[in-house]
């Protein structure tokens, strides 16, 4: 598309993104106006979206500038040549995913999970983890049902009994702990290495043109990972209305995921520098490489390619 | 009508009572109005439930007008010249059983994420069925009565406009009713890519946090609407063809 | 009373010249001829009655000539020029089964030719209201046609073809539902218009002595498949005066007529 | 009818050449062909293509042969009576406008994640589209027709099946069309929930990867299946009722 | 030629009686009374004939006591009791427009009632045949009904009603589509069928020379509302003999009777 030049009406830059709703950093600056109130020269426009999927058609339509989807989605949308470079880490999946199976499933490790029932929502990062995980201890995937499931319908499935496990995110995650075990979590998985995330992308065409908005961008949700390590209790305040649900759960599913500030993604453990690109890069090459399994693509890039759509320039705060 | 609204209420309240299902799936009634009031003072997530409500019915009613003024000619033209209808059949009949999200990524490649991607779905939603309606209907007025027109002078135009239409308007009129039912469950879909108002959107939101009393809200605002909508078409229906079951 | 030969009128100029026509239906069960070389020249100004038994083919032919069927065989000429295979306003058409539209009410119905017309509306309702009036319906104006008695239908498709004033006026038995007063009042009327605006008449009846007191030109069709076998001429209609046709129907010239023709259907 | 099928395939061509949209999300004409043998040869996550189109088709007929056989004879009830009218019209008008998220979570709770739920749900979407069309039918039949049944004789249910039923067939059909589009369109919905097989599903799943040349495969497929299932359906209609516009 | 008084018919026993009874249809535009004051005794088996203007409410009458309306006023008693309210198969009704299903073939449009009465499937063949070849339309056994002609499609109604052998038989217009040939045989059957059945019929006509060939009980009713204002009873139809209808209409008599009733319906 070519309607992404952003019209600068009244000398200001419109900035368009699309969120969505996940206690991050994007959504505290959100729920606490920062992007009003500290953006300068630029007029910021929120856009909600539900899925990856419609992240990538609306920028791809020229409609939003920059948005979040899932690392998953990333590794598949670099493997296409999508025209977009991820600039953020919004935040490490940690303990909000995790693997749960039933009480009485007789299920203690992952290795137990042979010959069972276990959803999962395909194509998420969830998914991703699930199967990496078995990777990981050698089970065979094809001695496991795995069944694709929304978490709403997977919750649904679980109280009828009709699955013995799930890998899945809050608050559903929440309803099944009350008659289940965790066995495995993301933030379990990360430590091994198999990193998933959700990460905050920019089209090329932005980051050429508005590299100044952006730089503002990642400032104020740096300042937002700040404000919430400083204060948890007000940012919890603030979140809970986004999400709907009381301050003690806004706090809760806050704390299940990792912030990172700029200083830690600026690290070698995730983007790295211009210079010297992380570790995210390995982590969404293998994603592909795990994508190809699923016939998702039909070819994985070099790691070269996945270096080359990492952006970390504006975490560099001066 | 009132027994049965009465029995469902009923069977709701005995289920949530009888805990055969968590309150995570069904809320019991109470829990759902207490939301609801909750909803009527604070709104959801900063619009009024008023507005969420009135946002999505101004998307259909627009999607459901134009799908009306476009569908209804055009399914009397095709009914009336084999021409048109072999042209314009093979679009319909193929995207027709399409499901919306198959062309959602068009619709908004095309239209951009603001109302008209929304409104462009709720009309092809609401299209197929008037134009159906439409085509069968042209199809069963008696051919007599084509002739009296005709013979009467009137020229094609006005045959259709003033013997045709009015014969299929029955038909037509069914064909409404199901296209805004039909159009109406599309309403969570078309809002669910880059809204944040919506009472389609309010469900589809609050279903992500397990909210269900809010979701039943949401649906039961979503029935009773969707039934005077109903209500409405059918009053209209009464007005205007009298002549129902008459000849 | 004035004594009538029937004999042929002055020949005028031919309207319609029907060669050699024949229709078959052609139905996935059977094959039913309806009409089998027909020759006849009707001429301008005249009064056709056709006669026949059930089934014989009538309204087949009456459709040919409306434009409603094709003839299968033979052609039809109108003013010397094939006829227009579609039904135009020049060819009035008052149907077997009433087609009023029950959606217009009944002065709308009447006017229904008028308005595609485009004649302007008040001229539109003195014509209307002249129609209604003539076949008594003025008091049923506003009602819908699915409130009227069988025989009011009849009488307001007549009348919404009337007031269309087609050059040629086909009737398909259109006094079949009427009484015996109101049916004599309805051939005064058709047989003035006729008279004063010389229109071409084709006209479909059961009724012999209807055909004798209306007919210049009355055709008998023999049973399935149609033929004509029988063609009389007569100049008895341009005598009969308004509300006298009643007196002739006793005249013993009148009744030996009728005898003949019944005998001939008969036969 | 090819005219307009060679039109939009030239549209689709032109639009992938001159790329005015990415080919990740319009594909072009060539490498949607290429996915479709290579999907012919190799099946999609583990079973063949027809495999998976017969997989939905089978559910789609069970579904719509249940809705027919409800649907119709409850559709001709509620028009009959205003008895029967009055108790079911308003659960049917409540559920119609809902949108099959709102539900799917229930039928889910009572019939499992297996093939019943997927059943079910296209049932619900096949149902209303007919009993609508049924109810509008019996209100259309001539009254007079109705009574010249029950003065020769024929009691309420003979009536019913042998002079309002056939009364109401050009209306059935009519809605029989608009339920099997209907019920298409929620395929993919259905096969949302712990499905490994079926078109619905493969669209779906190869959406989440932004395959959209398989995406293409599997809506083209939809649609082409949908344009027969409405052929076979018009040419019963044809045979079943030659006496439509006639008298 | 036998000469035949007009006179009462021996007294048997009262099959319907109508008591006081008038008939209001209410429109959203207009009121309309088309019925008042009818009383009325219809002894068993006796034929009755209805003349009356063009909308003066014969049909109005005959939906009554077929079941379709109710009166607005007075009461209706079949039997000394309340008639039933809902039509059955008693009470046969032969509809001014044709009512036949388009679905079915003739054949099977003839044997309707005797399909919903479960008559086997042998013994109805036989009575649809019988009656088919009545009306003349046993070789339009399969076809369907909108491949008749108007006056066919008449037959076939008569033919489905009669098949079902209903205890009274109501006939609107039965015969109005017609030829004068037809239209006789079609009396001479009814005629038949009334007196080897004793049937009671309701026969609604405009023809004047048919209601004193069929009726041993006309009634005239005035124009709208209807009042009846005359009733006359005859045992000229246990006379005729088959075949032999036509005989009586040049009878000074008879022609004496109907410009009698004709002037009655005419003041
Ligand atoms: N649409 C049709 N399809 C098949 N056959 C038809 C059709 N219309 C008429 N016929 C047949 O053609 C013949 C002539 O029919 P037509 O209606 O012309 O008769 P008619 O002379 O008008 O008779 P009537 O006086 O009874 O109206 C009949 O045998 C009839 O069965
Ligand atoms: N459904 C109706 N609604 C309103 N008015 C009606 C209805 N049916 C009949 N009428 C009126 O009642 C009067 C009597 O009608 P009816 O059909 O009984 O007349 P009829 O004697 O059978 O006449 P015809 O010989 O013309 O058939 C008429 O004035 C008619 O307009
Ligand atoms: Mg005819
Ligand atoms: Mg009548």
């Amino acid at each position: 598309g070519n309607k992404t030049t952003s019209k600068p009406a009244d000398d200001k830059v419109e900035f368009r993104i699309g969120y969505q709703v996940i206690p991050n950093a994007e959504l505290l600056a959100k729920a606490t106006k920062m992007f009003e109130e500290k953006f300068k020269g630029v007029t910021v426009k929120l856009h909600q979206f539900e899925a990856a999927v419609d992240v990538n058609t609306a920028m791809a339509a020229g409609e939003i500038d920059a948005g979040l989807i899932g690392s998953s989605s990333v590794a598949s949308g670099v493997a296409q040549n999508l025209p977009y470079q991820v600039i953020w880490l919004h935040d490490v999946i940690g303990d909000n995913e995790a693997l749960v199976v039933k009480k009485d499933s007789g299920i203690k490790s992952l290795e137990d999970v042979v010959g069972k029932k276990i959803a999962v929502s395909f194509g998420s990062t969830t998914h991703y983890s699930l199967l990496s995980a078995l990777k990981l201890k050698g089970i065979d995937q094809n001695k496991v049902t795995i069944l694709d499931m929304k978490p709403a319908d997977m919750l649904a499935a679980w109280k009828q009994g009709q699955i013995d496990g799930g890998y899945v995110w809050y608050p559903t995650l929440g309803e099944m702990v009350k008659d289940g075990n965790i066995v495995i979590t993301s933030r379990d998985l990360a430590q091994d290495g198999i990193l998933t995330a959700d990460v905050g992308i920019a089209t090329k065409d932005f980051i050429k043109k508005h590299p100044d908005v952006l730089k503002q961008y990642i400032k104020i949700l740096d300042e937002a990972v700040g404000s919430y390590r400083s204060s948890k209790d007000t940012a919890a305040d603030a979140m809970k209305n986004e999400l709907n649900v009381s301050k003690e759960d806004a706090a809760f599913f806050m704390d299940q995921l990792i912030w990172l500030d700029a200083k830690e993604q600026a690290s070698d453990q995730y983007l790295g520098t211009p210079d010297k690109k992380g570790a995210f890069a390995k982590a969404l090459k293998d994603t592909a490489e795990f994508l190809k399994t699923q016939k998702a693509i039909q070819t994985v890039p070099d790691l070269k390619a996945y270096e080359d759509a990492i952006a970390p320039q504006f975490l560099q705060q001066d | 009508m009132w027994s049965s609204v009465v029995i469902i209420f009923l069977l709701w309240y005995l289920i949530t009572k009888l805990n055969i299902f968590s309150e995570v799936f069904i809320p019991s009634p109470a829990k759902t109005w207490a939301a609801f009031t909750d909803l009527l003072v604070n709104g959801y997530k900063g619009n009024s439930l008023l507005f969420h409500l009135l946002d999505s019915l101004y998307r259909l009613s627009i999607a459901f007008f134009f799908a009306l003024i476009t569908a209804v000619p055009l399914g009397l033209i095709s009914g009336y010249s084999t021409k048109v209808r072999a042209a314009l059949d093979p679009i319909l009949e193929f995207y027709r059983p399409l499901p919306p999200l198959s062309y959602y990524t068009l619709l908004i490649l095309w239209f951009g994420i603001g109302d008209l991607s929304k409104v462009a779905l709720l009309y092809l939603a609401a299209f197929a069925p008037m134009y159906i309606a439409a085509v069968s209907g042209v199809k069963g007025v008696l051919e007599d009565r084509i002739h009296s027109a005709t013979s009467l002078g009137a020229n094609q135009w006005q045959t259709f406009r003033y013997v045709i239409f009015p014969s299929c308007l029955p038909e037509i009129f069914t064909g409404m009713r199901t296209a805004i039912g039909f159009a109406y469950t599309t309403l969570v879909a078309s809002e669910m890519v880059a809204a944040v108002s919506g009472i389609g959107w309010l469900v589809l939101d609050a279903s992500k946090y397990l909210r269900s009393d809010i979701m039943y809200v949401g649906i039961i605002l979503m029935g009773i609407t969707g039934i005077l909508l109903d209500r409405i078409l059918r009053k209209i229906e009464v007005k205007v063809i009298p002549w129902k079951g008459k000849d | 009373m004035t004594s009538h030969a029937l004999r042929e009128t002055k020949s005028e100029s031919t309207v319609i010249q029907i060669n050699n026509v024949g229709l078959t239906y052609q139905t996935d069960k059977q094959v039913v001829t309806a009409l089998q070389n027909i020759n006849l020249q009707i001429k301008e100004g005249s009064f056709v009655c056709v006669l026949g038994p059930s089934g014989c083919g009538k309204t087949t032919l009456l459709r040919i000539l409306a434009g409603f069927h094709q003839a299968t065989s033979g052609e039809v000429l109108l003013d010397n020029k094939p006829i227009s295979p579609k039904p135009d306003r020049h060819r009035g058409v008052v149907f077997q089964q009433q087609m009023l539209y029950p959606w217009l009410n009944i002065e709308d119905n009447v006017g229904f030719g008028l308005k595609m017309r485009k004649v302007p509306p008040k001229e539109r309702q003195e014509i209307v209201d002249h129609y209604l009036e003539m076949v008594g319906l003025s008091q049923f104006k506003k009602a819908k046609s699915y409130e009227l008695s069988g025989g009011m239908k009849q009488r307001a498709s007549i009348a919404r073809v009337l007031a269309n004033d087609p050059r040629i006026v086909l009737m398909d038995e259109p006094f079949g539902a009427l009484d015996a007063m109101t049916k004599e009042q309805m051939q005064d009327n058709i047989r003035k218009i006729w008279k004063e605006t010389h229109k071409t008449i084709f006209f479909i009846t059961h009724d012999v002595e209807e055909a004798l007191l209306l007919g210049t030109h009355i055709i008998v069709l023999s049973s399935r498949p149609g033929r004509i076998v029988k063609e009389i001429y007569s100049d008895l209609p341009y005598k009969i005066e308004e509300g006298k046709g009643r007196m002739y129907r006793s005249d013993p010239d009148f009744v030996k007529r009728r005898e003949e023709i019944i005998s001939i259907i008969s036969s």
